[in-house]
């Protein structure tokens, strides 16, 4: 089963990256970008094929590894 | 000799090539602010090391769009020799002066040490002072250096000759082993290990000195 | 508004009398913005309000020292109109919640204290002090933590040449990581803090000012909405490349005459530096809030002045230079904001919105914080361990035992990943007894080193105090620098218990001797208290970093042996002190004795003698003794040049204690045969125990016949971290 | 009108990245992971309220800037 797994700065918290992709955006002459935030995007291909056990297990990853809880947040979508 | 160094936000090898040069050149290059637009009559152009706009995005990828980088590709299909050293290398793959791209390090630790290389070719006026062959010892300070093309371009400019410098062993998961690489005409030369660190006895060694020396000479 | 209650007084950390006392200096009660502020001064970060009283009586005057503590970093005098800027700070707390960023911001915090007095920084050092290797926590912790140093410090383009590392169980909740950053300035073009001129203006300028940091025990407030946790993230981000801007920013500024005063927004953000600037002066602000450069929307007056947020400078410009300031801070593309001007009436006035938020006299918030003589007991000494209770395990065995301990291990998978080259001047590179940098376009060079044996402190805290400084001053000498000052980081547990007071008094005397002895004066640090978890305190770890300056780099030496066929030479006596040793520790597995103590003035002697040598041209190979004695130092000589020894110790003493004891005050040099009568002869001048202890050469280090090769030793040395650290990290 | 960009590696482009992650999750413990690839996820903020114009210039970010078309592929969704 496949899963997409996308991890977002927790609100509030700084994001340099985005910051400065705004910035290059608007010297290159890109106008009205009010905003740039910067995440990952993790796609997995897993084993389990019972949805409720997948979620979990990914849900799992995210937890342990994938994701710095402290200053992020992650989501887990599961492939049809 | 006229070079110039380019200087972008967050550069930071600019003034350690300056000096290098300047120890091979006798005279410091000029230094251009990225937001130049115009370069004055030029020998010789370096697109320093560093971490220009923090490396955010893509190494190099912002820095590849500054102003001062469409005068650069101006000069570089003139003709007018163009280094680009460390993110200077990412900064030419992303202008599209080079083949290629440079990924994340396999290990994915930044990694600074000395490493072995082979020169591939003398054959270029960068490397005319080494020989075909030759085995230097040279720094590398990186965190995305693993060089990456595909298949055929891979095999395209091996068979063009553009692979300018070899890692004896492969710190980075790059293709080939490549750690620095030419355009077709060879006046464009980018690489991930920085030869103005070690052009200076009392710094280590002087495996890097030659390169500044053989532009000198050819430029001069 | 709200009403301050007891609790709310608590949150914010004042006790009931120190409550009375912000009352006394308002005459009113205070509203919460302004019980923030006098929260966040009065903390112990701040304030230093348990350790004043003893910090005072470290010395910090020599005729070298330009500024010695008081001010964001301290100064000292390198010849030719040039001067040295240099402080450690410590960011434990935020690097045990989140190591990358914890660590990021420290190395972002200690950089902007040396650039805001003038200097280019040019070296940065680091220490740290990690849980037991076994322990869950630890390796994802070392992962993050050194990615994070490497991740600022690499971006800026500061090489990082030199630092200390050790694990420990007492440190298995609570980490130590304390960073340092040594700058380069003229000496006529040094900036301070004290602000100056009436109708001047003041300044911010670098990143805008967003929620981060902000007091955790503020949180709980009843003004705040209920999505208070997603809101106030208490990590800090660190933007290193902001921070590299801000430096060049600051150095163009400076090379101009606008500036008056200048201060760096580190802990307690524009509180401590505004309060700061005017309490120097003995002057007043009023800063109109709505102009500070914000990041997100509907930011509250506390919010804004207790933020965290990095990469942030306040200055005061001289009349006029307001322009010329502002262009350069758009090239280099910061914000900045004229947010208020200096008054004369003492006091500190906020605005917010059109309305004032807070109007507090600033002296009495700033001098008048709380000083505490808090109670303590003197630490129980230990009993020395006598030579003949420890057992003698066969000397190549413990050797191998000991190179691959996780202290004394190559810590080359760390520093390979700090860019230590960058700026182009190391020419001692980390992995020697100092890290050097040439004076950039000069001779001169500075070296660089950061000491402290914490089970030495545990075991004798004054001792281990000594002890500290006498091992910076030692591995100074050992690259052939003139040690200079010392900046110091008194990492320590909960001060409210006599017991830990004790450590902290008692560390502190026994620095402040070392110092005083060696002529070598505090010039700056920072203080870390409350460094427990569930009531265990880490051992006390008073961790000094100094500075020397090498007159002439060709006239230095490095630790590696340079060719076979050199007479190895010891200076310094040997009585084989094996108690509180990593022999005892590591191979005995007892951790106990009293530490081996420091004679001063011997230290300086041999210290003096090594540096004369050096000077001479006739040393070519120099290293300390330290943990892990005589035969370690050899070892770690072979191992870097690949080059063996053969050794021979005295029939007087066991070859374990000869070996592996760690008495104080000893360095291993080599010398060309030629040479080595002279030096010994030279060495009577100075009274001090010299010795010939064998010759370099051959595969193996060698003790009466007993060795190990070397590349079996460099396999253990530098397997064990790499081993360790494996691949299961990703620090992104 | 908010976007969101997904910047994936192109297919026989080895991920470096997702390959450590896939190591460590094994190290971890957590079975039967077969692949992981790691990307980017951008999410931006911009003035322009036309559908149509709203994707083109977002798309014609991607192609100059955000992402690197010798390595990576992008997707562009608007939110709605
Ligand atoms: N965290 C670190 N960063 C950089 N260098 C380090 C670090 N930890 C240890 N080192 C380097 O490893 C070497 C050994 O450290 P240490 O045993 O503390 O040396 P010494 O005994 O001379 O004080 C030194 O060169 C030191 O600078
Ligand atoms: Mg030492």
């Amino acid at each position: 089963m496949k899963a997409k797994v996308h991890i977002t700065l927790k609100n509030g918290v700084l994001d340099p990256q985005g910051k400065a992709v705004q910035h290059a955006l608007a010297s290159l002459g890109f106008e009205g970008v009010n905003d740039v935030r910067q995440g990952k995007f993790i796609e997995l291909d897993i084993n389990e094929t019972d949805r409720a056990k997948a979620k979990e297990q990914v849900e799992a990853m995210c937890r342990t590894l994938l994701a710095n809880t402290v200053i992020e947040n992650y989501t887990v979508e599961l492939a049809d | 000799m006229k070079a110039a160094v380019i200087v972008f936000p967050g550069s930071n090898c600019d003034r350690d090539v300056a000096v290098a040069l300047k120890a091979s050149m006798g005279h410091m290059p000029l230094m251009v602010w990225h937001r130049d637009t115009e370069l004055p009559l030029l020998d010789l152009i370096v697109v320093p090391g560093g971490f220009s706009y923090g490396d955010y995005l893509r190494s190099g990828a912002m820095a590849a769009h500054s102003p001062i980088m469409r005068e650069v590709k101006t000069r570089a299909e003139q003709g007018v020799p163009v280094l680009g050293i460390c993110n200077g290398f990412q900064i030419l793959t992303e202008a599209g002066l080079l083949p290629g791209a440079l990924m994340r390090n396999a290990g994915l630790k930044f990694i600074c040490r000395d490493v072995g290389l082979t020169v591939e070719h003398s054959d270029s006026i960068f490397t005319a002072k080494y020989e075909a062959g030759q085995s230097l010892r040279i720094p590398v300070a990186h965190h995305d250096g693993n060089y990456f093309a595909d298949e055929e371009t891979l095999n395209r400019i091996e068979g063009n000759g553009q692979v300018a410098f070899r890692y004896a062993e492969n710190i980075n998961g790059s293709a080939r082993n490549i750690a620095g690489v030419y355009n077709e005409k060879r006046n464009v030369l980018g690489m991930m290990p920085h030869p103005e660190r070690l052009a200076d006895p009392e710094l280590g060694g002087t495996d890097g000195k030659p390169m500044f020396d053989a532009l000198v000479e050819a430029l001069s | 508004m709200t009403q301050i209650t007891p609790e709310i007084v608590a949150q914010h950390g004042l006790k009931p009398e120190e409550y009375e006392l912000v009352l006394q200096i308002m005459g009113r009660e205070p509203n919460l913005t302004e019980l923030g502020i006098f929260s966040v001064m009065w903390s112990e970060h701040c304030s230093y309000k348990s350790s004043k009283k003893w910090l005072k009586t470290l010395p910090t005057e020599a005729p070298w020292v330009i500024c010695g503590p008081g001010e964001n970093a301290g100064v000292v005098d390198i010849g030719d109109g040039q001067a040295a800027i240099f402080k450690m700070e410590s960011h434990n707390h935020p690097s045990y919640i989140e190591p990358y960023q914890g660590a990021a911001t420290g190395v972002g915090g200690i950089l902007r204290d040396v650039f805001t007095m003038g200097a280019r920084p040019v070296a940065n050092v680091n220490a740290l002090r990690f849980g037991e290797p076994s322990h869950p926590k630890t390796r994802h912790l070392v992962a993050g933590v050194v990615a994070g140093i490497g991740g600022y410090g690499n971006c800026v383009g500061v090489p990082t040449i030199a630092g200390q590392t050790s694990f420990h169980s007492s440190y298995n909740g609570n980490i130590l990581v304390n960073a340092m950053t040594v700058g380069l300035a003229e000496k006529d073009n040094i900036f301070y803090s004290a602000a100056a001129g009436v109708g001047n203006a003041v300044v911010y300028f670098g990143s805008k000012t967003g929620r981060d940091g902000i007091h955790g025990a503020t949180m709980a407030s009843a003004e705040f909405s209920e999505d208070a946790e997603e809101k106030r993230p208490t990590v800090q981000v660190g933007d290193p490349f902001t921070e590299k801007l801000l430096i060049e920013a600051c150095l163009e500024l400076m090379a101009t005459d606008a500036i008056v005063a200048i201060q760096d927004m580190g802990a307690a953000g524009l509180t401590s530096s505004s309060f700061e600037m005017a309490s120097k002066g003995g002057l007043g602000i009023e800063m109109d809030l709505d102009k500070v450069p914000m990041r997100e929307e509907g930011m509250s007056a506390y919010e804004i002045m207790l933020s965290e947020s990095q990469e942030r400078m306040l200055m005061v410009l001289k009349p006029g230079r307001e322009e010329i300031a502002r262009r350069i801070m758009e090239k280099w593309e910061l914000d900045f904001a004229i947010v208020g001007r200096l008054t004369e009436t003492g006091r500190m006035v906020l605005r917010r919105h059109g309305e004032i938020v807070a109007d507090l006299p600033i002296d009495p918030l700033a001098k008048a914080a709380p000083e505490y003589d808090r109670p303590w007991v003197p630490s129980t000494k230990r009993p020395v361990v006598k030579t003949e209770d420890v057992p003698a395990k066969p000397v190549d065995e413990a050797l191998k035992t000991l190179i691959g301990c996780p202290d004394l291990a190559s810590k080359r998978w760390i520093w390979e990943q700090y860019d230590h080259m960058v700026m182009g001047d190391t020419t001692h590179r980390p992995g020697g007894d100092a890290g050097v940098v040439r004076v950039h376009g000069t001779r001169k060079a500075l070296a660089v080193t950061t000491d402290c044996t914490p089970r030495y402190v545990l075991a004798d805290p004054q001792e281990g105090g000594r002890q500290a400084v006498a091992e910076a001053y030692r591995n100074l000498c050992a690259v052939g620098a003139r040690p200079l000052a010392v900046t110091d980081n008194l990492n320590f547990g909960n001060p409210e218990k006599p017991e830990i007071m004790g450590q902290i008094v008692e560390a502190i005397r026994g620095m402040g001797q070392a110092c005083e002895d060696l002529d070598f004066p505090v010039v700056s640090g920072n203080v870390s208290l409350y460094n427990e978890t569930n009531g265990q305190p880490i051992d006390p770890t008073p961790q000094i970093g100094a500075l020397g300056l090498i007159e002439d780099i060709s006239k230095s030496t490095s630790l590696p042996f340079k060719k076979a066929g050199q007479v190895i030479i010891k200076i310094g006596e040997t009585k084989g002190w094996l108690g509180a040793s990593l022999y005892l520790r590591e191979v005995c597995g007892r951790e106990e004795g009293a530490p081996p103590p420091v004679a001063l003035h011997r230290e300086r002697r041999a210290g003096e003698f090594v540096r004369e040598q050096i000077q001479a041209g006739i040393v070519t190979a120099c290293h300390d003794v330290s943990d892990g004695g005589i035969l370690v130092a050899v070892a770690e000589m072979a191992m870097a040049s690949g080059i063996g020894a053969k050794l021979h110790a005295p029939a007087t003493l066991p070859a374990h204690a000869w070996a592996f004891g760690e008495d104080q005050g000893r360095y291993i040099l080599t010398v060309e045969e030629s040479d080595a009568a002279a030096l010994m002869e030279a060495a009577q001048e100075y009274d001090l125990s010299v010795r010939i202890i064998g010759t370099t050469g051959g595969d193996s280090v060698e003790l009466d016949g007993v060795g190990v090769a070397v590349s079996e030793l460099r396999k253990i040395n530098e397997g064990w971290m790499p081993q360790y650290m494996g691949a299961t990290e990703i620090v992104a």
